[in-house]
């Protein structure tokens, strides 16, 4: 391992951010648990024991009659007459939450949402749905797309920013105002027509947020770009014959990376929020998926059951800002001037 | 005779990842009214660091530990107040700093940065403004009020800065290398100037330097320092005529050897047609025309032979910075100029880029190129990087630690960043990180002003013997004629853009012929 | 400069006729239109299209808006109506859609040239009064949460840098973090029913800019009433604003408080403030104060969509999109016409900012 | 032969008229109702438009209260209507015209009288102006003619359609001819047009709010259709936009009424002090109109639907009693009828009548039409569901449908058995949701996708692009013409028809033909339930429920007759009571609205003087 002084200094920066460095370790940590979501909150057991043969339900599809049921389809282990049939001749273990996203409690006493108890931890929403379980899935779910969207937009923000103010002159004119005719394309009436054919799935809609996403950056690395290329050392480094893109993005860029790193975290969240926001509007993932913003509106709609709408602020909250506070970290960490 | 400032043991750490740095040791002194106290040393000893403590300047969000005590007027600068050290600072004590060309807000201009130390008592401050720029002796003083600080050549905002300073008749004015970028006779009017107000209003002056020669002239006594401890002081002929540390004597004997003039090589490797170098008057909003652009280097045209070394000295603001970025392509120019035979003046970026190698540049300000973000081991083995690819890391890193070792470093300070370095330290990173590349031309834009006799001589060294190996040829502008002599060649002399006189080294130094030569001359040895 | 200038407005000119193209192409391509609203209209079948997150969830079909039924047999009657061919036909030409788009397209540029922008298809009003009807709203919003943002943030940013790691800057960090975690509408619905409803506190208003009998109003009693009315809309779009802005200030401040310049102005014995403001801040604000046009526009045209819905407000925000999913093509039109037109100047004007700010810059090619 | 008939001083679609002819009110009004006080209401959305009869503009439709109609109804009886501005109206036996009699009294409000050429004129103007539904609404009405000053008749075109005089009578709005001189019809307007009614539009706020004043001299007050009518002198509408919002408005005695529709805020909201402390009545008032169908409809044009044992088959996946129970409150009724909640439903086994009729469809129509009460699959007993999903298996396979590596695919064909629910309002998704978890274990993958974009979903509607939606079959006490739309072959192709099932059955178009030309009301509720049975047991949807009361809220300062009518909430009859509000303080009265602002103010005020001092603390201690 070729641990170099300077990321050795870089790690102690991060870590001497103390609350940057527990961010990550519980965001860490939630995100391990959402990415095991099957094997926390699910319907199916974590492993069967029947006639002696062992099983792994979320894994492979087991019908019903496999047990003795009479459903050629896959057993429905909360069914008490599965349950019953798989006690006979074996034995099953069920995982901590015994609900996954969309698992319905069908024997609930009291109308959905059903207040916290035992039974459910965070109560269920409005179809008697488990609010843990959605939440670690809907978690699972904005944190992915988040991520993903960030990543990719920032990669795009930056190079389409840094190359325009970079090079300045046409590429920058024309790129402008392609960009400014880019960012005028109606978002809504993609969504409608995309969703006109085919239903917007998870996938769909990163890519349309990121047609758009990575505008958000662009304009802010330009600028830096257009201020930083200036600069004595980008020229010495030209001088001493470094190509322009590793000058763009070894010398300018870092030095152009205030406003990226600050404004990263943000972006980050906020692609959570516009998936949030897009599925409390209705243009969102698929009905029955998990996720924060249908949890959101649900609280919303339903004030008298106050346990959706804080759990799933509670969650947004938290998750944001982790991220803003891991966010911070990293920039102490590539600060220069930062000495601990 | 009263002292206006009294240091005690003064210990100043900077601590940073798991590193110690005690830049100074447990240093005691004291300035009288009206004094001159200079402090000199070696580079990296410690002697900017007194200052900007003094001042309580330090950076302060590095680890950073500060013993001992200053006193002036009774109170104790280390541990006073941020609002009463801002009645004192700029007004009671100001200071010039070390690296002029960062020192000044890039997007303020002139005016403003001057006016600000002047407060709101006078309301013809723009006046006294264009009187304190007359006094540090730029030209067009009007002019310049409304220009920004990188419209300025090195010389030139260096001097504003001494404007800055002394606009307000401090009681105290520590210089720190005030004069470093500025041609003989310049410096001389500004020392001149430095004298006059320490007669008329008492001023003292804690000059700081690596010029031995202003020190004899100027200074009543003198602090010698040596790795952060001050090794030696006393009256200042006493030091120079009974030096008692070994440092001392090492620092006042210590002489830059002289090149020896070999035969001539016919094999010119750079020849200049006709440059010209103009800079657009940003200031105006429309740009009309070339006529309104300035004109920093008037139609040169000059040679220089392979393993010959060019100095060029000139005023302060003539276009000797112009020109050596010009030969590299770092700004616009007009006219030719040959690199072997080969016109590489009109060579795009691309085509032009295989040439780097070959020339390379070490930049006026080396605070300024050096990339904050980057270690001083990636800049130092960036050229390689892109120039020597099929290198191994091994070998890179090897090669970064032996040049780094050459110029008087230490390979410990490799992972660290360049604002952790003294001024001397730096320019030597720069010195290292174009050397590390064996370019065949070398332009150096005053390589060596901020380094001690010591090491400047070191460096003077490295060069000659490179040259002597490689057949390297040099470019080498600097105000420090005694370098000059030691390295040059040829010397070319400049004045308003234009070459005054062109000659052999040895017929400049002996036989001047120019006015503006012989007065160059005239000042350099007091 | 001039030359840049004088390119970039003649720009102008094909940027937004390609933002007009690029949109009326997709427009016309997505699926329903005028006619179809309208059709739903007549059956009775229409559903408001903010019913998602303004409805509190019934269960019935065309029921739950018992008050707009005013007779609800007569509803009933008409739904059970097929739709004639004829009234289709007589609905499209209405609309215009009886002419082929390419037809369309050109007219309404021939319309924008002149700035005549036409009526809105359903609400008998020319778009540009639409707009201006719309506008107090939504710069009153605007210009508040901005001023707000904007007075909060940056002196708070600047105080964060300067005491960088204390506890002050912990503290303020989480509490701004936390406001902008919480999602503006579920705050502004907290703030109603503790604020504003029956079960807790009866303090604020519930909905509107002003009180019914804003006329009879003495001068003051009006301003005091509209900053009534905006108080918890304000303070819910506020809450949300501070981190980036702070952030953002606090880092580029950082970044640029440790640089050498700024021990020049410490040295001169320039006060600590002055230092910040008159030093730090142009230098470390290229971004902030390059965003400000773009803040501007933030405060004419802040389109809070829920916001607007919660407090019964009516703004830009809830025009747009009722006209986009309304098909309301003069409106959507219209307002993109104007906004980028606007926009674009504003994009013109923050680039000349960056040149004000910082005369280094250019926009000249570099790097050949 | 008009001369030989007289004027009537009502009308009833079937049969015979309750009231008689001097009746002095009707039986569900209070003749001492107290008359005056001020009542706020509120409603959701805006407007900026007070011509409700115009396509453009949103219109307040509490406009419609400015303007009579020749007849009014009565909410006691099926569908009859008696005369208002008309003191008199007379048709043919085979209704091909109808022709109204102008009452001498009727004024509009600026106290010019109401003649024919005024019925003429709205008619015309409606008709060539106003919002083009009423173009198909009244296409059979062939011209109007004045007869005389004060006679007006409508002659009618086509099929002979006996609704069309009653739909005349109470649902046209009389303009006055001279008001609208020189102005346009098609405008939106905010000024308040000249009407008849009993109240005044006194103050507008467009999008904000509404006030209606009683007009004093409203010429009407004394009729018998008016009596213990319009007792408030003030209506006041607030908008608003969001429900939410609007449910905490009336919690603050923003305003005093409020229906609800949800069942969850009926279950859960109307808890606050208020309500307990009796300050704000909760009440579930019953009804006896037909509740509509309301159901999963199946579109038969795609093939999986086609089979009725298939369509059977997924009825029983819908778990209605679990969602009753769990999301609903328990609030709903299992509908069994496509007219269920009125004598109209088929909830018993065929009588003599129904069964002559039947047999002529003997083996055209399911069998179990003649032996059994329609009832859908419940999940009372236990394991209901179960079973239910077990019968429904048995029903696919049957039908060639068999489960292969948990999909069910067609025997023969190979044919993967999936759909997409079509959804107009998020608000089903809840409903839809657990169904696809059971048609899951069917083996049946269904995707639910919610179109809330308006014209989106008209257009699939339009072309029938969908497999299952949700719809709402409203239904009259008076069925008619529109069952030939909802039902006939002709509509199924024919292009946005309210077909959506696509249901193609001659016999159904039979009954159908028969029912419109029913002559008596026995007659017509007779084919009404065999149309009824014949649907229900082609199982084209899967029925969901209906609610039989109103479920309203309202501030104890109003008070309604004790007897509410059959057919209708009617409000119109309820009034403030003072007695009651003197009981209450609400924030209502003009003066203590007055001081509540003042008190406000203050908070406002202290607010901000309490953020002014923890900002100079702040500073003190920086
Ligand atoms: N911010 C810093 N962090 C760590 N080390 C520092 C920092 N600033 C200065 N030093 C170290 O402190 C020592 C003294 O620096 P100083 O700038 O005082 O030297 P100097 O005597 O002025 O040298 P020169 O003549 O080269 O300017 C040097 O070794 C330098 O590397
Ligand atoms: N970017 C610029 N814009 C306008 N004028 C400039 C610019 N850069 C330099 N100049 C002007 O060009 C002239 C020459 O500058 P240059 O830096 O070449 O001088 P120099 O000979 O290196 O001086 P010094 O010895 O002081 O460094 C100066 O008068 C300076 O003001
Ligand atoms: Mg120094
Ligand atoms: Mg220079």
């Amino acid at each position: 391992m070729n641990v170099s002084p300077l990321t050795i200094r870089r790690l102690r920066n991060f870590r001497a951010n103390k609350r940057g460095f527990y961010s990550t370790m519980i965001f860490l940590l939630l995100f391990l648990v959402s990415i095991f979501a099957e094997f926390i909150a699910n319907d199916k057991p974590i492993l069967v024991v029947f006639n002696g043969h062992i099983h792994f339900p979320v894994f492979e599809k087991i019908s019903e009659t496999y047990y003795g049921g009479e459903f050629e389809t896959e057993a429905d282990y909360k069914d008490p007459f599965v349950k019953d049939l798989i006690n006979e001749q074996g034995f099953s273990v069920m995982p901590l939450i015994e609900y996954s996203y969309d698992t319905i409690n069908y024997d609930l006493k009291v109308p959905s949402p059903s207040p916290p108890s035992f039974e459910n931890l965070l109560g269920t929403d409005d179809q008697g749905r488990d609010v843990l379980a959605r939440l670690i899935y809907g978690f699972r779910i904005s944190v992915f797309f988040g991520l993903i969207l960030t990543i990719l937009s920032s990669i795009i923000g930056i190079f389409a920013g840094g190359v325009q103010g970079f090079y300045g002159g046409k590429i920058d004119l024309f790129g402008q105002r392609f960009i400014e005719i880019w960012s005028g394309l109606p978002v809504l009436y993609l969504l409608i027509i995309i969703s006109s054919f085919i239903e917007p799935s998870f996938w769909i809609l990163l890519f349309i947020m990121l047609l758009f996403s990575w505008m958000s950056l662009e304009g802010v690395v330009r600028a830096e770009f257009l201020r930083a290329r200036n600069f004595e050392y980008v020229k010495a480094a030209k001088a001493l014959g470094v190509r322009n893109f590793k000058l763009m993005f070894k010398h300018v860029l870092p030095n152009a990376m205030v406003a990226t790193l600050t404004l990263m975290p943000f972006i980050l969240s906020g692609s959570i929020a516009t998936l949030t926001s897009l599925d409390f509007l209705g243009f969102g993932l698929p009905p029955g998926s998990p996720s924060l913003g249908e949890m959101v509106a649900q609280g919303k709609a339903n004030l008298q059951a106050p346990w959706l709408g804080l759990s799933a602020f509670i969650t947004l909250s938290l998750q944001l800002s982790l991220l803003v506070f891991i966010g911070e970290a990293v920039r102490d960490a590539f600060d220069p001037r930062k000495v601990i | 005779m009263k002292s206006l400032l009294e240091i005690r043991n003064l210990g100043i750490t900077f601590e940073f990842n798991g590193q110690t740095v005690q830049a100074v040791r447990d240093s005691s002194f004291k300035i009288n009214k009206g004094e001159c106290l200079a402090i000199v040393g070696e580079s990296g000893s410690g002697k900017s660091v007194t200052a900007l403590a003094i001042m309580r300047l330090i950076r302060s969000n590095s680890q950073l530990r500060i013993t001992g005590s200053a006193t002036y007027e009774k109170k104790n600068l280390l541990n006073s107040d941020e609002s009463s050290l801002q009645n004192i600072r700029g007004k009671k004590i100001s200071m010039i700093f070390q690296e002029p060309m960062t020192s000044l807000n890039p997007l303020h201009n002139i005016e403003k940065q001057i006016t600000e130390c002047l407060g709101f008592q006078q309301n013809s401050n723009k006046s006294k403004c264009v009187e304190l720029l007359k006094e540090v002796g730029i030209e067009n003083p009007e002019q310049r009020l409304s220009h920004f600080p990188h419209q300025l050549s090195g010389g030139q905002r260096q001097r504003v800065m001494i404007a800055m300073a002394i606009a307000n008749n401090p009681d105290l004015l520590i210089a720190d290398e005030p004069t470093t970028a500025l041609d003989v006779t310049i410096q001389k009017q500004i020392l001149d100037l430095l004298d006059r107000l320490r007669k008329k209003y008492k001023m003292s002056l804690l000059l700081i330097t690596h010029d031995l020669g202003i020190v004899k002239k100027i200074s009543d006594r003198v602090c010698v320092m040596e790795k952060g401890k001050i090794v030696e002081q006393n009256v200042t002929s006493e030091i120079f005529s009974k030096p008692k540390h070994t440092y001392t004597k090492k620092l006042i004997n210590a002489k830059p050897r002289e090149k020896k003039i070999k035969k001539k090589n016919n094999e010119i490797i750079l020849s200049v047609k006709n440059l010209s170098v103009y800079y657009k008057n940003t200031n105006s909003f429309f740009f009309k025309n070339k006529n309104d652009a300035f004109q920093a280097v008037k139609n040169l045209s000059f040679e220089i032979a392979k393993g010959e070394t060019l100095g060029i000295v000139g005023e302060s603001g003539s276009g000797k910075s112009s020109i050596a970025q010009a030969l590299i392509k770092l700004i616009d120019s007009e006219g030719n100029f040959f690199f072997k035979n080969k016109n590489i003046s009109n060579l795009s970026e691309k085509n032009f880029r295989s040439y780097r190698k070959n020339i390379q540049i070490i930049f006026q300000d080396p605070f300024a190129s050096l990339s904050p973000r980057l270690t001083v081991q990636d800049i130092v083995s960036e050229g390689l990087e892109v120039h020597n690819k099929e290198k191994s890391k091994k070998e890179m890193e090897g090669l970064t630690q032996k040049i780094i070792n050459d110029v008087g470093l230490d390979s410990s300070m490799l992972s660290r960043y360049p604002h952790e370095f003294s001024g001397g330290q730096r320019q030597r990173i720069a010195i290292a990180r174009a050397l590390i590349l064996n370019p065949e031309l070398i332009i150096l834009d005053e390589p060596t002003s901020a380094l001690d006799m010591t090491v400047q001589s070191q460096i003077v060294d490295l060069l000659l013997n490179l040259q002597e190996k490689k057949q390297l040829t040099y470019i080498f502008i600097s105000h420090d004629l005694k370098i000059v002599k030691a390295l040059s060649d040829k010397i070319m002399v400049m004045k308003s853009g234009k070459i005054i006189e062109f000659e052999e080294k040895n017929k400049i130094f002996l036989n001047p012929k120019n006015e503006y030569t012989k007065q160059l001359l005239g000042s350099a040895y007091f | 400069m001039l030359n840049y200038i004088i390119k970039r407005l003649f720009l102008i000119i094909p940027t937004l006729l390609g933002i007009l193209t690029v949109n009326f192409i997709i427009i016309q391509a997505a699926p329903g239109g005028p006619v179809e609203k309208a059709i739903a209209q007549i059956k009775g079948t229409e559903v408001s299209v903010t019913e998602r997150f303004t409805s509190s969830g019934g269960e019935q079909l065309s029921k739950n808006q018992s008050q707009k039924n005013f007779n609800t047999q007569e509803s009933k009657y008409r739904g059970s109506q097929g739709i004639d061919p004829d009234l289709i036909k007589e609905l499209e030409k209405q609309y215009g859609f009886d002419k082929p788009p390419v037809q369309r397209f050109f007219e309404m540029l021939k319309n924008y040239l002149v700035f005549d922008f036409g009526e809105s298809f359903y609400k008998d009003k020319t778009v540009i009064s639409l707009i201006l009807e719309k506008l107090p709203v939504s710069i009153s919003l605007g210009l508040w949460t901005t001023l707000f943002v904007y007075l909060i943030s940056i002196p708070l940013g600047i105080k964060k840098a300067v005491r960088d790691g204390s506890k002050f800057d912990m503290y303020s960090s989480s509490l701004i973090i936390i406001g902008y975690a919480i999602p503006g509408f579920l705050f502004a619905i907290f703030l109603i029913v503790i604020f504003a409803g029956g079960s807790y506190l009866d303090i604020f208003p519930l909905r509107g800019l002003v009180s019914e009998n804003w006329e009879e109003l003495s001068f003051f009693e009006k301003i005091i009433d509209y900053f009534w009315h905006l108080a918890l809309p304000v303070l819910a779009m506020v809450i949300g604003g501070f981190a980036s802005l702070t952030m953002l200030t606090k880092n580029s401040f950082l970044d640029e408080i440790n640089k050498q310049y700024v021990l020049t102005a410490r040295a001169k014995g320039v006060s600590e403030q002055k230092v910040l403001y008159g030093h730090v801040f142009r230098n470390a604000m290229l971004i902030v104060i390059s965003g400000f046009p773009a803040a501007f526009i933030n405060i004419l045209f802040t389109s809070s969509l829920l916001i607007e819905v919660i407090f019964s407000l009516d703004g830009l925000g809830l025009l747009g999109f009722e006209a986009a999913l309304g098909r309301d093509y003069p409106v959507v039109f219209g307002s993109l016409y104007i906004f980028t037109l606007i926009g674009l100047l504003l994009r013109l004007i923050s680039d000349l900012t960056y040149v004000l700010i910082d005369p280094r810059i250019d926009f000249e090619s570099r790097g050949n | 032969h008009s001369k030989t008939l007289d004027y009537k001083h009502g009308i009833a679609m079937h049969g015979d008229l309750k009231y008689p002819k001097d009746f002095k009110k009707f039986d569900y009004a209070n003749e001492n109702a107290f008359k005056g006080g001020k009542i706020n209401r509120f409603s959701i959305g805006t407007f900026d438009n007070l011509n409700p009869y115009i396509l453009k503009g949103v219109p307040a439709y509490q406009a419609g209260y400015l303007f009579e109609t020749l007849m009014k109804s009565s909410f006691d009886e099926p569908f009859s209507q008696y005369g208002l501005i008309a003191e008199g109206v007379k048709v043919p036996p085979d209704r091909s015209w109808v022709a109204f009699k102008i009452r001498k009294e009727a004024r509009f409000s600026d106290g010019s009288k109401v003649s024919a050429k005024d019925v003429k004129f709205s008619f015309e103007t409606i008709m060539s102006k106003g919002h083009p539904t009423y173009k198909t609404y009244w296409g059979q009405v062939d011209k109007v003619e004045e007869i005389s000053e004060n006679e007006v008749k409508f002659y009618f075109k086509g099929e002979p359609n006996p609704e069309l005089p009653l739909i005349i009578g109470y649902q046209l709005p009389i303009f006055s001819k001279k008001d609208w001189e020189g102005k346009d019809f098609s405008k939106t307007t905010l000024v308040p047009p000249l009407g008849s009614g009993p109240y005044l539009i006194s103050d507008v706020k467009a999008g904000r709010s509404l006030t209606l004043k009683k007009n004093e001299d409203y010429w009407g007050n004394n009729l018998n259709v008016n009596i213990g009518r319009y007792n408030f002198d003030t209506i006041h509408y607030d908008y608003y936009r969001d429900e939410t919002v609007a449910l905490e408005a009336f919690k603050s005695g923003a305003y005093d009424f409020k229906q609800e529709n949800s069942s969850k805020n009926w279950a859960t909201a109307y808890t606050f002090g208020a309500v307990k402390e009796g300050k704000v009545k909760v009440e579930e008032i019953k009804y006896y109109r037909p509740s509509g169908m309301q159901g999963f409809a199946f579109n038969t044009r795609k093939t999986i639907f086609q089979n009725r044992n298939v369509r059977k088959a997924l009825t029983y996946a819908f778990d209605f009693e679990w969602s009753n129970r769990n999301l609903f409150y328990n609030a709903y009724t299992r509908t069994k009828s496509f007219f269920d909640n009125s004598e109209l439903a088929s909830q018993n086994l065929p009588n003599k009548q129904e069964l002559a009729i039947l047999e002529n469809y003997r083996g055209k129509i399911p069998d179990e039409v003649f032996t059994t009460i329609f009832s859908p699959p419940n999940t009372d007993e236990e394991n209901g569901l179960r079973k239910n999903l077990r019968t429904a298996r048995r029903l696919l396979k049957k039908e060639g449908w068999i489960i292969k590596d948990n999909v069910l695919i067609n025997k023969k064909t190979g044919e993967i058995f999936e759909f997409e629910i079509l959804l107009r309002s998020p608000l089903f998704e809840r409903i839809v949701l657990p169904m696809k978890r059971n048609l899951k274990k069917l083996g049946i993958n269904v995707s639910i996708r919610t179109v809330q974009d308006d014209s989106q979903y008209i257009r699939r509607l339009e072309d029938f692009d969908y497999d299952m939606i949700v719809v709402n079959y409203g239904s009259i006490i008076s069925p008619g013409n529109e069952q030939k739309n909802y039902w006939g072959s002709a509509s199924a192709d024919q292009k946005a028809s309210p077909n959506y099932i696509g249901v193609k059955n001659p016999v159904i178009d039979e009954i159908i033909d028969k029912l419109i030309s029913a002559k008596s009301r026995e007659e017509l509720v007779t084919y009404t339930k065999v149309l009824d049975r014949v649907l229900l047991f082609n199982y084209y949807l899967i029925p969901q429920f209906h609610i039989g009361h109103y479920r309203v809220a309202y501030w104890n300062k109003i008070s309604k007759p004790e007897v509410s009518p059959k057919y209708d909430l009617g409000f119109d009859f309820w009034w403030f009571d003072p007695e009651k509000a003197k009981n209450i303080d609400v924030i209502s009265s003009p003066i203590s609205d007055e001081e509540n602002k003042k008190d406000n103010t203050i908070y406002f005020l202290l607010l901000i003087f309490l953020l002014f001092i923890l900002w100079k603390i702040k500073r003190k201690t920086s």
